[in-house]
């Protein structure tokens, strides 16, 4: 009697083990190495996606403030100038979303503290070996975002965050 | 209740329901009154044919040619097919099926279009490709541009598509909804304000890649080879804009250049000869540099047309009675809108 | 592949011509590939776990079944030598091993549910005490959850435990039972039926009855317009309600319960009534799983009338056997001589009761909020169970004022803010916040601002018009299809039949809640 | 029988079993009442009725009841 039951349940064990080791994962997407790209300015953390209502709300006042509708009115891309970046928002019929950023001097870092100037070296000791280099340029991604900077004779000359257009 | 009674009653019924719903679909389809973007491509047909020119792109070609001009001063009689951010493949589908309308001397096509390779927005498919009337050319045109939230039966029954609007009908829509005055002056939308440019222009933003995508470079070359066989010249053309929305990157140029140099074709980048065309960008544009308004875009087509004459051998047709009769309207009519929107 | 999307519209047009076209003998074969092909697009992958449950299913039936024809054929042939005392030692030790079997078959099939639906759950519970005694968190894999396992998982068990108890004969047929486990209406969210209802209508052939086909086809479109015109739209105000509970609170919480009662009501019963005309454009009839649940009295009553199939399949497959085994005797027993005859006799039942209620909240949903909202349900069940003798003599002291028809508007009102207050536990989906705001429901007075509040939530007036003209149309017809069949009455009216049918489908089409407007949910009982 | 009736009368004061034929499909006796019923039964004519017999059938009236517990008093 006792060991008909042990033997029921033994198997049923087995099963659900095995179930769960071999339990059909959904496929992870692959997340790339580097975390979420950001820039960190006056306190305020911009990312790719952001909505820009409360980021704009949190930064002082722009320099300057550029809106362009598109042809059918159907959404405006503005670019807001900061003293030390430009900031790229999108505005469409369900809100405006932070599009690109690019930092426009040394006195604002990556999130791992590249700024402008740094050199080539100092780039790939932070973001690991060049997923992507054409020419003058070090591309890094992660997600749908990605890191662009701008080299010209060894030194960082431009910095640009941004999402990957098709 | 025999059958046949029973029958006979549901195909009555089923027509009424038919009727009922065709006639709400043509309530709640936007009419684009406000944005007149939308109300373009479907005001080509009752104009079709006897042109010699056709413009196709986005909202550059349709705000910067003006046929009106190009008839008035060389009796060139041409059409424009733009609509709001209309894509490479949707100009190629919209020559397709004008071909099946006329046979134009050559095509104009404005290569801003060509840095989108994949489906952008599902409202401006709508308002290109709903104006279209059916064909498989219009049939292709869907397939190849919509978005992963569109289907197709959206396109087939618009009713699926804009039903949500029966809450916020508008008189518009009651006093439109079986047939619209016409928005455009032969294609060209007119727009007479005046909003200078300001500021110094800013460079274009930093693109993470600045090859022209391939899907694009693929429909621009079927789109030539499109017009071999229907024996009309293509003609590629950048209007003139000066904003870092609409930036016009030296890179893209390069591969423009390249790629017309190899088909031989012309192509006419009207950017560096502002001055020449003696365009202002204080008085000729209404939204600070990106289109050109009425005057800004009367100068280009001066300058256009006299090129389109002299290098493509475009006929002088003011001579033909029966052609300059139709346009005798088409003047007309554009020269009214001019006096009335100038008033406003 | 939803029930709300253009898709399953063209597979039904496509499927019905096809079934009556086909050869009798091949109709079955037909539903059989059709609901494969319906479950292939909910992913290739889960389509191996129904394959495993059908034929575990199947193999330990036919254990069975053989088992106990060897019994029979034992006893007979040795019916002379056997006195009734071996007789009946050997037909219990039969008895054990066929249970057995089945113990293997519901263990079996149970752990793939337990794995692939609880894993996570029981991880998370199990990491959250580890974080207590600081141990750090064990990483919980993302398991898939196949489509409507729940439902057909305990369909097929149903079908183990009843050829087990011999209530029903043995599938041979593995195609034939494989259909019976993926038909496709009831896979999305029930009904869970029995195998001796539906088995022998599946594999029947069905020659076309046009009055059927055209009742199914009505019962399509009204479940079709419940679902698109009424729920689907609440879904947009609630959306807005549930993304931010605490800012939403007190007359909120009111009107999130209102609403939800009514579009978990449009939600479920037009997905049954879309599944149920499905079935019956087909020949088939599948249990009605609702009975105008807002009519009834009491917590008791509303559970004999709301999710029908499942109420039943758990009391016969959970709440009995539990009540009536052995060491539930044993306890009975126990708890009499202990506690006296009056307490213990409640002892096994409210112990039953319980457990089939947390079973019952767990079956919901991998989640506590589930589990305390059928134990919630369990304790109102219990206490009104008590206040039984209380509600006589009341009845017995006001016989005209019980028995008059207001007091009985007000019993079913009341049942319906109960339910509805337990109900939207589904909706927090987390106890704290669910009984933050049931207490901020009492003490935040917000009603001022209300009016305005419910027009910003996505909402317009002219949407809570068509909500409130759709509740008024959902009551008159349950009120009139009360009596006699409302498509039966309409079915001699053509003309009229045609007008309500033709207001209806331009209803669905026009004021539906689809489309890019909107992104058609789920229903809400899909994630099963 | 009237062991049974006492039971039956004992839940439901004010129902007359003994004339009552469908206690189950007019909802009389719902699922809390039959477990009384079955543990009050198993205890007091110390019979089993195990969970398949739990049918309306059986449960509809006495007599029925009556019937289902001698047929598990003799097997």
């Amino acid at each position: 009697m006792k060991r008909s039951w042990m033997a029921v349940f033994a198997l049923g064990l087995a099963v659900i083990l095995s179930l769960s080791l071999f339990g059909c994962r959904k496929t992870e997407d692959n997340e790339a190495s580097g975390g979420h790209f950001s820039v960190q300015y006056k306190g305020v953390t911009l990312e790719i996606g952001q909505p820009a209502e409360e980021v704009l709300k949190a930064l002082s006042d722009p320099v300057s403030k550029k809106e362009i509708g598109d042809c059918g009115g159907l959404g405006a891309q503005v670019r807001y100038d900061y003293s030390s970046l430009i900031l790229y928002v999108l505005e469409s019929k369900d809100g405006a979303v932070i599009d690109q950023i690019t930092l426009t001097d040394d006195l604002v870092a990556t999130e791992k503290g590249i700024c402008i100037g740094d050199s080539q070296d100092k780039v790939k000791e932070a973001y690991g070996n060049v997923i992507q280099s054409d020419g003058s340029r070090l591309v890094y991604t992660s997600g749908d975002n990605q890191l662009i900077f701008e080299i010209k004779d060894g030194k960082v000359s431009g910095i640009d965050l941004m999402q990957i257009t098709q | 209740m025999n059958l046949k009674k029973r029958i006979l009653i549901a195909v009555c019924a089923i027509l009424v329901i038919t009727l009922i719903l065709s006639f709400l679909q043509l309530l709640v389809v936007p009419k684009y009154r406000s944005n007149p973007e939308g109300a373009m491509i479907g005001e080509y047909y009752d104009q079709a044919g006897g042109h010699d020119v056709i413009f196709v792109g986005d909202c550059e070609v349709y705000e910067s040619i003006v046929p009106a001009t190009l008839w008035e001063e060389y009796g060139i009689s041409s059409y424009v097919r733009g609509s709001a951010q209309q894509l490479v493949w949707q100009s190629y589908y919209l020559l397709e099926e004008t071909f099946r309308y006329e046979k134009p001397r050559a095509v104009v096509f404005n290569v801003l279009a060509l840095k989108y390779g994949t489906p952008q927005s599902e409202a401006f498919n709508r308002m290109t490709l709903d104006g279209m009337k059916w064909s498989t050319s219009k049939w292709k045109a869907i397939q190849a541009s919509m978005t992963e939230e569109e289907h197709f039966l959206d396109y087939v029954f618009p009713l699926l598509r804009f039903h949500s609007r029966i809450t916020q009908l508008t008189a518009e829509d009651f006093q439109y909804a079986f047939d619209a005055p016409a928005v455009s002056q032969s294609g060209y939308l007119m727009q007479t304000n005046i909003v200078p440019m300001t500021e110094a222009e800013e460079e274009g933003r930093t693109l993470s890649d600045y090859t022209l995508p391939e899907s694009a470079m693929n429909y621009l070359e079927q789109m030539r080879l499109l017009c071999e066989k229907n024996g009309a010249e293509l003609i590629l053309m950048k209007a003139p804009t000066n904003s870092w929305a609409y930036w016009w990157y030296e890179e893209w140029e390069e591969q423009i250049c390249t790629y017309a140099e190899e088909k031989n074709l012309s192509y006419y980048n009207f950017i560096p000869l502002c001055e020449e065309i003696g365009i202002d960008w204080n008085t000729d544009t209404y939204d600070a540099g990106v289109h050109l308004n009425v005057y800004g875009a009367e100068k280009l087509s001066r300058y256009f047309g006299a090129l389109l004459q002299s290098a493509h051998h475009i006929p002088d047709r003011r001579s033909e009675a029966e052609t300059s009769a139709r346009w005798q309207e088409r003047m007309d009519a554009y020269r009214k809108q001019k006096i009335q929107l100038e008033k406003e | 592949m939803r029930f709300t999307s253009y898709e399953f519209l063209g597979f039904l047009v496509l499927l019905f011509p096809l079934y009556y076209l086909v050869p009798k003998k091949w109709q079955w074969g037909v539903l059989l590939a059709a609901s494969y092909l319906f479950y292939a697009f909910a992913g290739w992958d889960c389509i191996l776990f129904i394959l495993l449950t059908t034929l575990s299913s199947y193999g330990v039936a036919c254990w069975i079944g053989w088992r106990a024809s060897a019994e029979e054929t034992y006893l007979a042939c040795h019916r002379e030598e056997m006195d009734k005392e071996r007789r009946k030692a050997y037909k219990a030790k039969e008895k054990k091993r066929r249970f057995h079997i089945l113990l293997l078959g519901l263990v079996f099939n149970f752990g793939i549910l337990a794995v692939l639906k609880y894993t996570g759950f029981a991880m998370s519970g199990f990491n959250q005490i580890l974080n207590v005694i600081g141990q750090g968190t064990l990483e919980i894999p993302d398991l898939l959850l196949p489509m409507g396992i729940s439902f057909y998982t305990f369909q097929t068990m149903g079908y183990l435990i009843d050829v087990y108890r011999a209530k029903t004969k043995v599938e041979r047929n593995p195609a034939r039972l494989a259909l019976f486990t993926a038909f496709f209406p009831q896979l999305v969210q029930g009904p869970i039926s029995r195998h001796s209802d539906l088995a022998e209508q599946l594999y029947m052939p069905h020659s076309f009855d046009r009055k059927e086909f055209i009742f199914g086809l009505q019962r399509i479109l009204w479940g079709y317009f419940k679902k698109l015109v009424i729920a689907d739209r609440i879904l947009i105000a609630m959306k807005t309600l549930l993304a931010d509970p605490e800012e939403y609170r007190g007359g909120y919480v009111v009107m999130l319960i209102l609403l939800y009662s009514v579009e978990i009501y449009a939600d479920f019963t037009g997905g049954i009534d879309i599944t149920i005309g499905i079935a019956q454009a087909l020949g088939m009839k599948l249990r009605e799983n609702f009975n105008r649940p807002f009519s009834s009295h009491s917590t008791k009553e509303y559970w004999n009338r709301w999710h029908i199939t499942m109420g039943s399949w758990f009391t016969d497959y959970v709440f009995y056997p539990l009540s009536v085994c052995k060491p539930m005797m044993k306890l009975s027993k126990w708890s009499r001589a202990h506690l006296g005859n009056s307490l213990g006799k409640r002892v096994p039942v409210y112990l039953a009761t319980t457990v089939t209620w947390f079973l019952t909240g767990l079956w919901h949903g991998a989640g506590a909020n589930f589990i305390v909202w059928g134990l919630l349900n369990c304790l109102v069940i219990l206490v009104s169970q008590e206040l039984e003798p209380l509600y006589a003599r009341f009845r017995r002291r006001f016989p005209n004022l019980s028995s008059s028809n207001g007091y009985g508007k007000f019993m079913a009102v009341r049942t319906f803010l109960l339910m509805g207050l337990i109900r939207s536990l589904d909706c927090y989906r987390n106890v704290g916040t669910t009984f933050r705001l049931w207490g901020s429901m009492l003490t935040v007075w917000n009603w001022g601002e209300l009016p305005k509040g419910m027009l910003r939530l996505g909402l317009g007036v002219a949407d809570y018009v068509i909500i409130l003209g759709g509740c008024l149309i959902m009551a008159s017809v349950s009120v009139m299809s009360a009596k006699r069949g409302l498509r039966e009455r309409l079915y001699q009216h053509p003309v009229l039949s045609w007008v309500l049918c033709g207001g209806l489908l331009i209803a669905v089409l026009l004021l539906g809640a689809y489309g890019i407007g909107y992104d058609a949910s789920q229903f809400i009982y899909d994630q099963f | 029988m009237e062991q049974l009736l006492e039971i039956l009368r004992s839940m439901h004061p004010d129902v007359d079993f003994s004339a009552a034929m469908d206690l189950i499909d007019d909802g009389i006796l719902d699922s809390l009442d039959i477990v009384t019923l079955v543990t009050e039964i198993n205890s007091v004519f110390d019979v089993t009725i195990p969970a398949e017999e739990i049918v309306p059938e059986n449960f509809n009236s006495a007599d029925a009841l009556m019937a289902l517990i001698n047929k598990l008093d003799e097997e």
